[in-house]
Parts: structure tokens; sequence; C-alpha cells
């Protein structure tokens, strides 16, 4: 089997998608473990598959055993390998985590739920896996079908609206895609991404090449949440259910991400994206924008949730800004962060589904004394918030080191200086929740500070937990844990599989 | 010199952070404060059986992970390191049985929440003492900022709140925003961040580069609170006394001045700052910290914010004494983490024991009071000689090696500041143990019920006063680690 | 001048399709009703399903149906490309599978809001939020 | 908003026009589109596939993993538009608590029933929509009359893809729309009865089913996914025609699943969710 684990790893998922259907209709109870366990072997396959790449390079298998570029292949390498490691596991933590969120908030419904969930799984997968330019905007689509439904639907009743409008941008953004993938049809011929880059050099002065590259670039960008075209993703995110939010939040602007990694790096070629067509600079520039749209749009909001999709947005920016530096170093730290980006914003969306779970709304002002009443969640809270600030040795600083450091090396201060000031108004933002769950709503019972020491004991306040159950709680510990650990295994991680993920071509 | 791989600092630094989920789940304060008393006792015994290599020339290396090119989570023990880890692994002994006695003599809340962190401080203290490289410094620094937030803002009133606020915004603004770039420059020059003595810029770099980058540096570690960065220590004063005791007259603040001593010996190099002369601009900004704190000391009436403003003046001899450059001069820097430790610590265990016995804060309220505590209040006298500098207590050592260190580098004015200030120390102090016990009785604030704190709060002081005097006979261990770490 | 002539005669189902596509995109963009803007869409996807299939188109061919008997060399030029249509098939699913969806979501919004006027909607949300008293 | 997205589409079909300038012309058979890749499928579909269509044969075999997908993509619409719709749980609920219209058979007379009221177990009542015209006789008998036509014909497409335009997808459609040619002309309710919800929905797993599950089979045979050489020993074929019955039965899983989503689709849409009222 070891063979097929490209196959595997996505269509298992899809496969239990259908079981998953039909058991919804009739016996609900069967569709949660199906659904783990599909996705179990997705990522046992996931991990199968990397380890693979790393001992002996690509891995290459051909669908259908048709030669490359008149069949479709999946095209593993060390970029992918990682990116479907991250993928599969959080869709898997996620999915037991929010067992319970589901059964209460969908229990007519629950097949069609995992259905989407796999599916979505599925999608993302194998946009991950694929080495073919069309076969991607297929599985772009079942992504996006799959998450309109899985956020449509929530407690909330904008997301209904929300997800029509992420519909429409969505679906302008596949369509621009698909229009690209059909430039480079037309001028080479040819689906399969390594056989295009091999046609393109010569067609590098084409001016369909260029607007092929660009069209791809800003549908990709429309998927991604990429600043201008932002605008639906904070509704879409925090109107949500929380399995929902738990899943799509840290992967589909992840995933997209790689997917334009993807485009620089093996289709274009980086010679053609750094130095042909003479966007770099403009596009960082851009990112700048879009790092400081987020911070300050965070900083307005006064829902916790909402304030950390605008953070999703200002993340966006930097991997899109470290991708465009145009440096080996900006580029590592892009891939760095599509992995710990996915896992803190994992974290913490787990985290803000214990609080949804037990308090029912994460606007700020019910938020008091959460730290009493939700220690661990909380607890995890602050591992997740400090690896989005960038606190060592969370992981999140040292793809930020790495971005900071292609930054400077690229010259471009100006993405240094928002990087920098995303940090610190990210400490704000936080500092400002965990103050709000510091301080408790009775501000009575601890007046003795200011008197003089009363003989008579105070009752001892005894902790109101309140915890969310053990089953929403492990998995958030185990992905706390992750964040600590990837963060300490972060030079294995470069040196081992991001290294050679980057053509030798980028310096 | 030989370099001896254990995995001991590791432990000492972990084995305060691995108790915490006990602390945590524990039923009982009992049960929760003997194992805070187990996992200090252990860390200082870690830390003292690691003494002995270290006074034999060793160094001994942990390396945790590399996670860049060049630069690993790594620990090293060294002179420097284990003069800090010592002083900082024998106070939380000693503070935490203070912490005991301070704590429920005032029937604090959330007194779990406060132990835990307590814990993790120390690790992140220890965890600065023993790094090897920068990185690993910073993130220990980071983790320290963290953790003793909830410490800071324990009493969580509208004052805890806007203290605490301040606090993260000087402490934790700096650090990401000076130090890590300047972190990030430093790496991207030369491709390492690891301590060495000759420094790690090794070619001559350009001297306003290299200006920008000390400042930045020494200015970035905002916990050594020198001007205009002190602001947040006397805000911090909100915080239960134990916490500004160990954290704000040793853990942070010295983990700040540290810092800065290991930015200057070990990122720079000695030999570079004194060919660029560079020491001097960080002379003359400690100096100016020196005379101006000293002065607002004085004009402090809350007794713990004077020493907070006492804390920001010698925390700048620290510095001063290194930027000296001269070999007295630093060792006297360096051993004054260690005497100001001692002497620090008894003033404000006294005002915590003031505090818990009878609720009063300021100085102008204490008129009288050593004649009710008078073991207190000896101790507080203790202290302060040990401040100003004067025997028989260990303080007047180090003090007496940073006047013999200006007088090596040739810096009067510094010797004037040294002098100067010294005055200004006995003018602040004095007073107060002064009008304590010499006052007529009418005089007296103080009813005749007035007693001594708890023994869990008084003996913690005792302790440490007798520390501060038994420096002064004994100072070999700490004289004999500073002069390692200079390289004699 | 002629040459020009020529060259738009030419492409001219580039010019459609460009055509086309902005109408949708305009309609998406600039529409105030949830299902003028779905109609905008589909005018969108069909546009570049068109420019898919006419990229595919040979002159003087014919539909990729072999005619020879089984063993003789194919003439390649006789028939038209079957990949573009391949891939458009594809599309025109997606197209009908997106259809139905943003169709679902209008009606389920228009249950909720009794309006498909985008502007209406953003007006009630508001009203509500302020009721709330959170803005 | 107008003049923004004016502005935008000036830019866009712009820049567009400026990029067209590069392509080839219209129909020119030596454009690299039509030199590359697609040659060969045209030379070997017949060799390699025994399938003369060579968009049958591209769609369920050269790229078959695509359009394995599309075939998800409808099906995920098809879970999407009854996850976001469908009223389920309270459907009893609804009953009792709406009002209703009957017709009584025999008579022609409309019975309002009030929430909360019962009608006599008769089969001389019918229920009927609210918005409830007399049916067409016309239309219903020729309705009635087209529908085995209009599924013969969508069997033949599908089964006749390999040779004639067609194939799964369109059969299916055509096939599905039989059914809501059905619902349209008489009402969504007697349409259900003959065609349940349950069935259509198990049925467009099953299709979507079959048609992973061959590629599936084909890699527990060991061969790679959707290799469809792989059957020949099952099928008794030699490899060639292998693919083209593999081919076949991808098909027929498309059509079906096409088929039972558009049905479905259709349903939950125009009875917005609840199953009872339709157009």
């Amino acid at each position: 089997m070891n063979a097929h684990y490209p196959a595997l790893l996505v269509t298992v998922p899809l496969l239990s998608g259908f079981v998953i259907s039909t058991a919804g209709w009739l016996n609900k109870r069967f569709c949660f473990p199906i659904a783990v366990a599909a996705l179990a072997v997705s990522a046992f396959s996931c991990v199968g598959v990397l380890l693979q790449v790393i001992e002996q390079g690509a891995v290459i298998y051909k669908l259908g055993a048709w030669e490359p570029p008149f069949g479709i292949v999946y095209h593993v390498d060390h970029l992918n390998g990682l990116v479907l490691v991250v993928v599969s596991m959080v869709a898997l933590i996620n999915l037991i985590a929010s067992k319970r969120t589901v059964q209460e908030e969908f229990p007519e419904k629950l097949g069609p739920f995992y259905t989407m969930y796999v599916f979505m799984c599925t999608g993302l997968l194998g946009i991950t896996v694929t080495g073919d330019a069309f076969n991607l905007y297929v599985l772009l689509e079942i992504t996006a079908l799959s998450g309109y439904g899985l956020l449509s639907m929530s407690n909330n009743d904008r997301s209904t609206f929300a997800t029509l409008n992420y519909l429409y941008m969505g679906t302008i953004g596949a369509c621009f895609y698909l229009l690209g993938v059909g430039y480079l049809y037309i001028v080479t011929g040819s689906l399969n991404m390594r056989d295009i880059a091999q046609i393109l050099p010569s067609l590098y002065g084409s001016k369909a090449v260029v607007a092929a590259f660009i069209i791809c670039l800003v549908g990709v960008w429309a998927k991604m949440a990429f600043f201008p075209l932002h605008g639906w993703l904070p509704n879409a995110y925090t109107f949500a259910s929380s399995a929902a939010s738990g899943l799509i939040t840290p992967l589909v602007t992840k995933v997209m991400i790689y997917v334009m990694i993807r485009l620089i790096l093996t289709i274009f070629t980086p010679a053609f994206a750094f130095s042909v067509v003479l966007v770099s600079k403009p596009i960082v520039w851009l990112a700048v924008i879009a790092i400081v749209m987020g911070a300050v749009l965070a900083l307005a909001s006064r829902n916790l949730k909402k304030m950390l999709t605008y953070i999703v947005v200002a993340e966006v920016g930097y991997m899109v800004g470290g991708a465009w530096l145009g440096n080996r170093i900006g580029m590592t730290g892009a891939i760095l962060h599509i992995v710990n980006d996915a896992l803190m914003t994992l974290c913490v969306f787990l985290a803000v589904g214990n609080i949804v779970y037990k308090i029912k709304d994460t606007g700020f002002e019910n938020l008091q004394g959460l730290f009493r009443k939700m220690p661990f969640t909380m607890g995890a809270f602050v591992i997740g918030a400090m690896s989005i600030i960038g606190v060592p040795p969370t992981c999140g600083f040292f793809s930020k080191w790495y971005l900071i450091s292609g930054g400077l090396q690229a010259g471009q201060y100006g993405f240094v200086a928002a990087l920098l000031f995303s940090s610190l108004v990210s400490v704000v933002l936080f500092f400002r929740v965990f103050e709000i769950g510091f301080y408790e709503p009775l501000a009575d019972h601890h007046g003795h500070g200011h008197s003089a020491p009363q003989p008579e004991p105070q009752p001892q306040m005894h902790p109101m937990m309140d915890e969310a159950p053990v089953s929403m709680l492990v998995p958030l510990m185990v992905v706390a844990a992750g964040l600590v650990l990837v963060g300490m295994y972060t030079g294995d991680i470069v040196e081992h599989i991001v290294r050679f993920a980057i053509p030798n071509a980028l310096i | 010199m030989e370099t001896i791989t254990s995995i001991k600092p590791l432990l000492a630094v972990l084995v305060s952070l691995l108790i915490t989920p006990i602390l945590v789940s524990s039923r009982g304060p009992n049960v929760r404060e003997t194992w805070t008393f187990v996992a200090a006792g252990l860390k200082f015994l870690l830390v003292v059986s690691m003494v002995p290599a270290v006074l034999g020339g060793a160094e001994i290396v942990y390396t945790m992970a590399e996670v860049f090119p060049g630069v690993a989570i790594k620990f090293r023990v060294d002179a420097l390191g284990m003069l800090f880890a010592l002083v900082a692994s024998s106070l939380w002994i000693v503070t935490s049985a203070y912490s005991i006695g301070y704590m429920r003599g005032l029937n604090e809340h959330s007194q779990t929440r406060y132990f835990v962190f307590f814990a993790l401080a120390l690790s992140a203290t220890i965890g600065v003492a023993f790094s090897a490289n920068l990185l690993t410094l910073y993130l220990f620094y980071e983790m320290l900022s963290f953790a003793t937030y909830p410490l800071v803002t324990h009493h969580q009133d509208s004052e805890a709140r806007s203290s605490g606020r301040k606090y993260l915004l000087y402490i934790v603004g700096t650090s990401i925003g000076i130090v890590l770039p300047a972190m990030l420059i430093c790496y991207n020059m030369t491709g390492t961040l690891e301590f060495s003595r000759q420094g790690i810029f090794a070619g001559t770099e350009p001297r306003s580069t290299m200006l920008v980058l000390l400042l930045m540096l020494v200015l970035g570690f905002a916990k050594v609170a020198i001007m205009p960065l002190h602001s947040w220590l006397p805000a911090a004063m909100v915080a239960p006394t134990p916490v500004s005791a160990l954290l704000h007259a040793v853990a942070v603040v010295k983990v700040g001045a540290f810092s800065v001593l290991r930015v200057l010996t070990g990122i720079f190099g000695i030999d570079l700052l004194s060919r660029l002369d560079l020491g001097t601009v960080i002379c003359y900004i400690a100096a100016f910290t020196v005379i101006v704190a000293s002065l607002m000391a004085l004009s402090q009436d809350g007794l713990k914010r004077r020493l907070a403003f006492s804390t920001i003046g010698q925390l700048s001899y620290i510095v001063l004494g290194v930027a000296l450059l001269s070999p007295k001069g630093m060792i006297g820097g360096m051993t004054h983490i260690a005497m100001h430790a001692f002497g620090k610590i008894t003033l404000f265990f006294c005002a915590g024991a003031i505090f818990v016995a009878t609720g009063k804060k300021n100085i102008s309220e204490m008129v009288g009071i050593g004649k009710r505590m008078p073991v207190t209040m000896i101790a507080f006298f203790i202290g302060s000689l040990s401040v100003i500098g004067l025997p028989p207590t260990g303080g007047f050592f180090s003090k007496w090696y940073l006047v013999l260190g200006t007088l090596q580098a040739d810096q009067m004015p510094m010797l004037i500041v040294l002098l100067g200030s010294s005055l200004l120390n006995a003018a602040y102090f004095l007073p107060i143990v002064y009008r304590a016990f010499f006052c007529t009785a009418e005089e007296s604030m103080f009813p005749n019920t007035v007693q001594e704190a708890p023994v869990w709060c008084v003996t913690p002081l005792v302790i440490t006063a007798v520390g501060s005097v038994a420096l002064f006979f004994y100072p070999t261990v700490f004289l004999q680690l500073a002069e390692l770490a200079i390289g004699k | 001048m002629e040459d020009i002539v020529q060259t738009v005669v030419a492409k001219y189902n580039y010019w459609i399709y460009i055509t086309l596509m902005m109408l949708g995109l305009y309609a998406m963009i600039a529409k105030n009703n949830l299902i003028k803007k779905i109609v905008g869409m589909n005018i969108f996807q069909t546009a570049i399903i068109l420019f898919y299939v006419s990229i595919g188109v040979k002159k003087n061919a014919t539909i990729p149906i072999m005619q020879e008997v089984h063993g003789h060399a194919v003439n390649v030029a006789a028939y038209h490309n079957p990949l573009p249509h391949v891939l458009m098939l594809t599309a025109i699913v997606v197209g009908v599978a997106t259809l139905g969806v943003a169709l679902a979501f209008a009606i389920r919004i228009y249950n909720q809001y009794k309006t498909l006027e985008e502007d209406e909607i953003l007006a009630q949300i508001r009203t509500r939020e302020e009721q709330m008293g959170k803005i | 908003m107008k003049i923004i997205g004016l502005f935008i589409v000036v830019l866009t079909g712009g820049f567009l026009i400026y990029a067209a300038a590069d392509f080839p012309a219209w129909g020119d058979p030596n454009s690299p589109a039509s030199l590359h890749v697609s040659p060969y499928y045209l030379e070997t579909t017949v060799e390699l596939t025994h399938v003369p269509n060579a968009v049958t044969s591209v769609v369920a075999d050269y790229r078959g993993y695509d359009t394995m997908f599309e075939t998800t993509v409808i099906f995920t619409a098809g879970v999407v538009c009854f996850f976001v719709l469908r009223a389920l749980g309270r459907k009893g609920l609804r009953e009792e608590s709406q009002e209703r219209l009957y017709r009584h058979v025999l008579t022609g007379v409309t019975v309002r029933v009030k929430a909360g009221g019962k009608i006599p177990e008769s089969s001389d009542f019918q229920r009927i929509d609210v918005s409830w015209t007399p049916p067409d006789l016309i239309i219903k008998t020729i309705c009635r009359l087209l529908v085995p036509f209009i599924q013969l014909f969508g069997l033949y497409v599908i089964c006749f893809g390999h040779y004639s335009p067609g194939g799964g997808f369109q059969g299916g459609v055509i096939l599905g729309a039989s059914i809501i040619v059905y619902a349209i002309s008489t009402d969504l309710r007697s349409a259900v009865q003959r065609f349940r919800e349950k069935t259509d929905a198990l049925l467009a797993a099953t299709g979507v089913f079959i048609y992973a599950g061959t590629g599936a089979l084909c890699l527990l045979l060991g061969f790679n996914f959707l290799d469809y050489h792989a059957l020949a020993p099952i099928l008794f074929v030699d490899r060639v025609m292998a693919r083209s019955h593999g081919i076949f039965i991808v098909e027929v899983g498309v059509g079906i699943a096409v088929m039972s989503t558009m049905i479905w689709i259709y349903n939950v849409l125009a009875s917005r969710g609840h199953y009872d009222e339709g157009l």
C-alpha cells in the first residue's frame, strides 16, 4: 500500500463521504466514527508520504496510470508533503474536538455535515497534492462548495448572508484561476504543472503568459482573502459554527497560500515571477497594507471571533509578503508560516469553540472572568495567542523571524516594520482579551489589599470552574503543546523539509 | 576551557515549570506550598551542584534544538550566569517562605495562581541566567514578562489593571519593538547570536551602526529600567510585596541588568566596546539614571515606591560598572547583582512585614515603628546599609569595586556620581530608620498592640539580613565567579 | 488598418467572451438584488466556458468522434480538440452546483429577511445590531 | 458601487483585451493548444480505450480523476442544498400547526383545515398546494406520456456515450429532468411519492460511490487508482476492452448521481426545504 499513499490520502476521505452520507440516512451514530477513521487513514497516509519524500525525494503517482502530460499526476515534493501533513492533522483534530458542538447544533443533519466536512478535507488535500493545474480547479470547487455549506449554517442568523458574499467572491476567484489556466493552456497546450513549466521559458515574453500569471494570482488572492479582496472573510468566518470555523479558518487561506507559492515556484518558476514580471515590490506593499489593515481592523472589533478573523487577514499578508520578497529566507518564512499559522489559528479557534460552547457568545462583554471559569481553555488560548504575537518558543516566533530576516535581506523595510507593528498590535489585542478574562465581573471580593488585615477569614473564593468537556479540551491541549513542539523543531523542519521545498534557483 | 555537556541546566530551568500542573491540581494550600518548597530546594541544589565545576573553570552546556542555522535553544552555565542563578534560586526559597506568611497573613485570593506564576517566573529567570545565546535569553525574557503579568496585577482592581498595562507596554513593547529587530540585525550581520568573550562582531564595524545596535539592545531590555524606560517599575509596585521583593528587586529587574551585561560582554565584547569607545555612552546614560532616580526616591512617601526608585538607581550601578570596561568596575557591577539582591529583598520584606502587621504603606506613617517591630526595623537598617554600601554588609564590596573601577578607568565624573549617589541613598534610607526608633512616645503612631508580623514573614527577612552581613565576611564565591566571568 | 480589422475579426471569440465576462462581473459588483448577482455570476462563468470551448475549435474540423477504421493513422486536424470540451463539462457542472447552492442561500436569506435587496438586508442587520446594543 | 464596478470592469476588461493580443486566431488548427497534448487523445483513444468518442474517453479515462471530483461537486451541491434548506425535525409539528388545503376529489370542494385541525381518513381528500390551480388536462397527459420517452432517451444517452455525443452527465440530467417535469406538471408531493427523498439521496451517494469505488477497486487489485486495466480479470475481457467497460461503469455511476442530485436539488429548492409544496 505504501506506493498508493498519495491516492489514499485523498480518496479515502472522498469514499468515506458517500458512506457517511448513506449512514446519515440509515443510522446517524456511525457518521462521526467513519469520518474519524477516514481522516485518520488520510493523516496516516500523509505522514507516510512525507516520510517517503524526505527519504527518497519527490513521489509521483499517476492516476489511471496515464503518463504525465496526458493524464493527471499527483506530485508530492517537500513543499506539499509538509502542507499535506498539516492539513490532515488539523482536520482530524478539529473533527474530534468539535464532536460535541456538531451534535448539539445539527442533531438532525449529522450526515450532511460530516459529508461536507470530509469533502472539504478531500478538496484541501487534493489541491495540495495534485500536480495538474485543472485538477486543482475542480478540487478548489469541492472545497469551496462544501465550505459554503459548512459556513452557512450556525446559530447566528447572519451566517447565510455572509456566506453568500463569500460565494460570490469565491466564485470570482475560482473563475479567475480557471481563466488563468485557460490562458496557460492556450499558449502551452498542457495542464500539467511541470510540463507547463518546461514549455514556458520560451514564452516568457508573451503577454498571454504574464496575463495568465496575474489572473491566476488574483483568483487565488480572492480565495485567500488577500487585501483588497478580503471583505468576505471576517463575516463569513465569524458567524459560522465552531466546527466549521475551526476547520476552515486554519486551512483554506493557508492552502491557498500554498497554491500561490506553487504558482510561483513550480508553474512559473522564480525566475519568471521575480525577474520577468516586476510585480514583487507592489505585491509586498499590498501585503504591508494587508497586515496593517488587518491589525487595525482587529483593534476595532469588539468580538473575539471577529478579531481573530481580522488577524487571519493580517496573517495572509505575512505569508504573501514573505513569498514575494524574492529570496530564500522570505520563502522559507512563508512556507513555515503556513504550518505555524494553521496550527495557531486552529489553537485559538478551538479555544473559541470551547468558549462558544460554554457561554454562547464571543462579544468582549461576555468574556469577563473567563480565566477562572475555563482555566485550561484559556491557558491554551494564551499559548495560541503567544504564538500569534510571536513569542518564543512557540512556533509563530520562528516563522516571523524568517519573514523579518527575509525582509531585511530584500531591503523591504516597510514589510519588516509592518510585521513588528502587527506583533505589537497583537500584544494589545490579546492582552485586551486577557485583561477582560482576567478581571472578574464582581470587583468586590478582593478589596482587602487596601485596608488593614482582617483577622476573620474571608470566604475563600473557590474557583467556579465550568470547563468545556474533556473531548474538547484534550485536542486543544494537544494543539497547544504542538505549537511549542513545532517551535522547538523549527530547525529540523527547515533543515529536512523546507530547504528542499524551495528550488535552488531562488537565492 | 573545559566544556561539560549535562542536562542539569535544563533540569534547573524546568523543575519549577514542571511542578505547575501539580500546583494547579493540588487540593490544599499545604500540599501546594510543600511542592513549592520541594521545587525551590531542588532548583537550588541543582544550581549549587554545578558551582564546583564552574569555579573550576568549566562550562556546562546543553543544547536543546537548533532552530536556525547557527542558533540553537541552548543553555550554557558560565561564571556570570552561575552568579545570577545562585542569587535567584537561593532567594526563591526564602521568598517562598515569606510568601506563605504574607499571603496567608492577608488572606489573599487566588493564592494558587500566585504560586503557579511565581514558579513560572523562576523558571524563566534561571533560563535567562543559563542562556547560551541571545535567542534563548530572549525566549526566557519574554516568558518572564508574561509570567509576571498575573503577579503584578494580582489584586485585579483598576489600579492593578492600569499598572499591568503600563508594565506590558514598557516591557513587551520594547522587547518586541526594539530587541527583536536588533537581534535580527545582529544575526543577519554575523550569522550567530552566541555569547562569546570577544563578542560576535569580530570585524570592525562602523561605529554608528554599533552605537545604534548597542542602544537598541541596552534600552530594549527595559527590565533594567534605565531612564527613560523606567516608569513601569514604580507602577508595578501595586503587586503583593513578595512579588515586588523577588521579582522587582531580584528576578525581573536583575534579569534586565543581566541581559544588558550579557549584551555588553557577550555580544559586543569588551574589546570592541573600548576600541569604539562605546562604553562611555552607556556610562553616561547609567549615571544620569543613578542620580535622577536617587533624587526622585527622596521625594517618595510610599515605602515601596521609594524602594522602587532606589532599585532603578541601583540597577544602573550594575550597568555603569560594566560599562566602565575596567576589570575592577566589572567585578563591582557583577557582584552588585548579588549584593544588592540581598539588601533590597530585605528591605522589601520589611516593607511587606510592616504592611502585614499594621497595614501602613507610607513612610510618613511609620514614625516609631521600630519600637513595636524591632526585628524588622533592624533588618531594614542592615538592608539600608547594604544598599548604601557601608560595612559590615555585602553592599560595601560591590561599591568598593565600583569605585576602584572608576579610578582604574580614569573616569572621574563617574566617581563623583557614585559617591554623590551614595550620599543620596543614605539620605533617603536613614531617616526612615532614625524616625522608626528615635521618637518620643507621643510622636509614635503605633499603639502597643502592634506586634511583629507572623513568623513566616519575619524569619525570611532575618535570614536575608543575616545574609547581607555574611556576604561582607564571606564574599568569596561571588567575587570568584565575577573574576572568572571577566576572564581573570 | 486592415491588419487591425483582420486581427479583430480573427479573434472575435475572445472579444465576445471578454464582453460577456465583464457584463457578468459588473452585475455581480454593481447589482443590488441577490438574484441578479447570481445571474451575473452565471454569465461570468458561462463566458469562461465559451472561451474554453472556442479554444478547442479547429477550422474545417468535426466533433472528436473517430470515424476511421481501427488501425489507420488518425488525421488530428480533422477533429476538434476534445480537451477543452472535457474541461468545460466540469466547469458546467461546477456552474450548476454553485448556482444551486447560491439559490438555496438566497431562499434562506429571503426566509430570514423577507427581501432579496442587499441594501435592505444590510439596513435590517444594522437596526437589529443597534437594538441589541452592540455597534 | 456602480462606479466602482464600472471601473473594475473596464480595468479588467482592458487587461484581458491587452492579453488577447498574443492569442492564436479563432479556429487555428496550429495553435499550441491543439498541438501539444490533445493529438495524443485523438490518436490513441480507439487504440487504448476502444472508445471512438474522444470526449468520453478523456472525460472518463484519461482525465477520469477530474470527472470523479466533478461528480462529487454535484453531489456536494446536493448535500449543501439539503443541509442549508431542508427543514427537519419539526416536520410533524409543521403539519399540525399550519393551515392546509384539501380538496374533496368527488365534489371538487376545497377544504381549509385550520392549524391543529384534522381531516377524516379518506382517500377522497387530496392535499393541495396553497396556490393550487386545477391541473390542465393537456399538460398533465402530455407530460405523463413524455416521461417514459424522456427516460428512455436519457438511458440511451448514457449508454451510447462511447459512440456519439453523450455520456453520464448529459444522460443523468435528462433522466432527472423527466422526474422534474412530472413534478411540475402534477405536484411535488406526487413526484416525491414516486421517488422518495431517501431513495434519491442514497442513489446520489451510490452513483458517485460507483465511480470512486471503481477507482478504489483498481487500487485494491494492485493497480493505480482508476487504472481500469485492473478490471480485465474481473470482467473477462482484454485490457483495452477493460478500459472501455470501466468507462461505461463510471458513466453509469455518473448518470445515477447526476439524475438523483438534480431531482434532490430541485425538490429542496422548489419546496423551500419542506418537501410539501412545490412550484
